[in-house]
């Protein structure tokens, strides 16, 4: 009951704040069938902007970090990442007329991690006074690889199971590869390297940090018209994608965040870190993702998945998951 | 007139992710140069592309125009790419004849 | 050679503005695809388009190229759009003969 | 006389501030044939900034705005728009070898308004400290849509006299519509929901506010090349739309700071504000218009009414409309 | 079919630095417009263009598409564009025969 | 031994500056494969901003200046440039399988100047401490235009002696012109034209100077990432372009600093001055000469000069350039 109380107040005072309020307002005027657009190659420079300041901060602490600290919950998001694929095809293969492939890619777009989701986090958490790890947000790629890499091996093994042929098997390798050089996450480890080893803390403080937010504050408006322009996508497939688009976002998320509890116990995780970590569960991949799963499933339909995770999948994260998921820490560690 | 000479000009439209592989296949079949223009397009696989920004680049078309002067080579590449990737890909291909002069760069 | 079949091509450049009304003529009319790039043109209403920021993007030029099957729909797309939009909006096509793989997809 | 030397005065001091300077000096490598451009993505990009930024300032400001004190001069507004377009169309319609159609969409970019000129009054006011409601920017689409409007309608009775036919009746309300959905309409309108509705508080003075003046500096430096390079344009067309370019600004311009005036007097309308209702008056619309009077008016021929516009009247209500409304406005309200 | 005429469709693919050159003379030699698109390539010059940044943009490719009634025309434009610039600069040109509405636009 | 000391001290602590840390990371996420792209309108109006804030800077302080203490750097930078080419093309055309049009293209790049060069040694000497006037870097065009025009000129007689036919002569007032026009000096006189006669001081310290390190980390970034990919395109071309690439930016530079160091003598020329006229000499352009060459150079292979420059002339200049020169500077100045 509490929980739901401290929710719904939590909640409502997130709906006042930029992030969310310019992720409503982008689905809004989307609604209303505007036709402001924003050029993609600012959208591309934000997000590129977001997740090098992401890396670099990260870069920087974890240089004082001792990084045993780290371990549990790097292992703990590898796990999650894993977890929410194989479940998630378990279901979605099973489901009523829906093919085998795209169940596969959904289930691995919302097993993997939305950078822009986790920024959404960050701000907020910083808002709310909720201290994290500054190297929390690093987990990312151990919890978005191995889920698009499940996704596309478990789809390997199913396609030779149907028609037989030589598998997947042999690009593995490839596959890692080829989403650790995905403009997203080679953002984010370029960030981290140049903040592990090099001294950007001017730049980083005079030009980087103080756009995030702006920067952050346009991204959300674009998600929120890109969100409604692909619900009529997402409305031409089938429906259990939007169910399970709704649902898993917050079983992932509220599973992590019980993993996270657990490294906060074990490792003193802190409490920020532990609702990042239900943070990116809960999210669904929007920009790395896609590309990956295009060239290791191309049988999957990219309406199907792509339209579950950014019609659905991300304003849940973000308009829900984020409000819950703080809600829960403040009851929890009794914030 | 004798100055211009029958060539067979190829056109595949396919999606961005797959054009590199795609212009391999055209250079190994022997054509000696392609141009490519980017787009958006619909067809069986549906819409590719749109002016929003968020959809994966990999998504837009690209047009890829190849002139050779052997048909037997034109034949060569369209079927190559039509039986390798026209199966799961999206993509279309069709061939016609044009003119050119300079045959020697064809 | 019986790989290849004949169908027809139609090239529509519009001004952008009218684009998406153009489509929907090319799609009723019975084409099954459609590729678009954009550009800049001249014609009878002068330069269309530019470098230079600052033009509605409406105003710039797209060139839209549909493959049909069957002729009788191609001279439906072309006469439909130019009787309805050429007379009051700027804008050309052409058709031409070429040869397709997979004659189901046009 | 005063008027005159004021003017002087404040022009002189104008030409040195950053936006004339920046519109000028655009005009002038121009002019001169540099190969500079700002790419579009970025002009775009810098027009949604400038607008949004409007509107979030505007949205705040109306909360605790009494609406009553609004509603005179956004009346003030309707009729401005409204009466420009119905005079530039009589006047031009009536003009030697001018075609109808043209005269009709001429008018109509005359009487909206331009978004960047009213973001360079608003720093010129800053500058002269001179305070304005935040909500008077808000005005714009008051004076806008209703002018675009009566364009159109014009224009389709006019056609009808002369060709019969179904007239434009039927679409008044897909026009105005379409013209709300205008990229430019729907940032200021999602601003001020924004500013209204949310806390957007912080990100606008981290990010949006301080960006403001240095974007426009770029934004005027945009206009003046465009200025340039679309006089050969309007070179060619009938020599007067560049006259009525020259005059209707002002005259514009003049009557709005008399309504303004007006409603200083009943309503206490601040004296910016009566500059910046004098300004938009002025002012002729370079972003929003154009589009909507080509789908509205397709017989009318772009590059004259765009040229008159870009090349002609947004200098002449910058360079010139401006620092006279502000000397105006020094004289009358003796600051 | 009375309604279609013959006409020709010359392409030209040339860098976009001589654009102008070459659209200067498309005009010149009596082609009532034109149309192009960017692009990318490769040929005997090598690659041309790319998505990476820093490159002049000038080096990009163009694709200029005319249509001309007058065959005689079509081949002034050809024959002059290729002696005036491809022993330099790179590019290609080809002709096709096409089918046009509206003549007199041609 | 002291320099190499000093230098090596100097060059370790760049490592660790942003600035050359970017352009380190760009290499190499570039060389591991890394999709990240930084879209092309960003690139050029990133370079726009950097270039269009030294002009205005320059501008605002050539005021206060003495114009006599700049004509001997100006007249150095005009014999720098010149010479540079003159010996370049005497070098390159003599040595075995080079085209001559290539070697003359060549020179001509490595004698002209890099203004993401310049405007990394000018956020190192801040950060270094080492004052230098304002108006310094504003010897780019004295330079780089001489460097280009001599160039093209040489090739022309060149080819005239070769296949005789009208020369190049008549187009040298062209070329001039066409170059003053380019995009990227446009910008620098623009900037200073606006610095020099108008009053921008208030956005350049709230807009422009804030952002420049920040954009010159981002373009950094940029210029690794294509420095890898065009050595590709490099390896095509014979090798004695590399081995070109990599002396001659250290030899012009060397001399360039002996050449400052005179002015320093006899004008009072700054040691920041120095460094930075030693940088320009050093650098190789990669923005504005390349097309200049093009047009005047058509029998010249883009790939050949391009990827000499971009590969090699530029990561040396930066990397081992501007800390060389910085700590010559503070060995010779005792600093
Ligand atoms: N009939 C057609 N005419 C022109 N382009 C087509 C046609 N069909 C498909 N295309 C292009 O080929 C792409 C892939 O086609 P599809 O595999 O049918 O989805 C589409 O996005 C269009 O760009
Ligand atoms: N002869 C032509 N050849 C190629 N494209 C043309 C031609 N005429 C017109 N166009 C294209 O069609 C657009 C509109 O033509 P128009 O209606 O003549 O102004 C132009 O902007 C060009 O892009
Ligand atoms: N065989 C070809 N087919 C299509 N386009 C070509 C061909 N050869 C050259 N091109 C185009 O023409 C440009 C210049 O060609 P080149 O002069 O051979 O380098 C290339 O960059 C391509 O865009
Ligand atoms: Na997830
Ligand atoms: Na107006
Ligand atoms: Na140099």
């Amino acid at each position: 009951m509490d929980v739901l109380l401290d929710f719904a107040a939590t909640f409502l005072s997130q709906l006042q704040k930029p992030t969310l309020a310019f992720l409503i307002g982008g689905v809004i005027i989307a609604a209303l069938g505007s036709n402001l657009t924003i050029p993609d190659s600012i959208y591309r420079f934000i997000v590129f902007m977001l997740l090098i300041t992401i890396g670099l901060e990260a870069g920087m602490e974890i240089r004082q970090a001792d990084l045993v600290s780290m371990l549990l919950p790097a292992l703990f998001a590898v796990i999650l990442g894993i977890g929410a694929v194989v479940i998630g095809a378990f279901v979605l293969t099973r489901l009523p007329k829906l093919k085998a492939d795209d169940g596969y890619a959904t289930a691995g777009l919302f097993g993997a991690v939305s950078a822009s989701t986790l920024a959404a986090a960050m701000v907020v958490l910083d808002e709310e006074g909720i201290p994290f790890e500054a190297w929390a947000p690093a987990l990312y790629p151990f919890m978005d690889l191995p889920a698009l890499l499940a996704a596309i091996i478990l789809a390997g093994i199913a396609r030779q199971r149907r028609d037989g042929g030589d598998g997947a098997k042999a690009d593995i390798k490839a596959i890692i590869i080829d989403s650790l050089r995905g403009s997203a996450i080679s953002a984010l480890l370029l960030g981290m390297a140049l903040g592990l080893f090099t001294q950007p803390g001017g730049v980083v403080e005079s030009f980087y940090d103080p756009l995030f937010r702006g920067l952050l504050s346009i991204l959300m408006l674009i998600l929120g018209m890109e969100a409604w322009a692909r619900l009529s996508e997402l409305a031409k497939v089938a429906h259990w994608y939007a169910t399970y688009a709704v649902i898993s976002p917050l079983v992932h998320g509220l599973a992590a965040f019980g993993l996270g509890y657990v490294a906060h116990v074990l490792t003193g995780f802190s409490p920020g870190g532990v609702v990042l970590l239900a943070v990116m569960a809960g999210s669904s991949s929007d920009i790395s993702g896609p590309p990956t799963l295009r060239a290791g499933i191309p049988g999957a339909n990219p309406s199907a998945y792509i339209g579950a995770s950014t019609s659905v999948g991300t304003p849940v994260a973000v308009a829900i998951g984020i409000p819950l998921f703080v809600a829960l820490a403040q009851l929890v560690f009794d914030l | 007139m004798t100055l211009f000479h029958k060539a067979t000009k190829i056109v595949l439209v396919v999606e961005r992710l797959i054009r590199d592989k795609v212009l391999a296949i055209v250079e190994n079949e022997g054509a000696k140069g392609y141009t490519v223009t980017e787009g958006v397009g619909k067809g069986a696989h549906g819409l590719h592309g749109s002016d929003r920004p968020g959809i994966a680049p990999g998504f837009t078309i690209v047009r890829i125009e190849v002139i050779v002067a052997d048909r037997a080579a034109a034949e060569r590449i369209t079927e190559t790419v039509a039986s390798r990737y026209f199966k799961e890909y999206p993509g279309i291909v069709y061939m016609d004849q044009v003119e050119v002069l300079r045959l020697d760069k064809f």
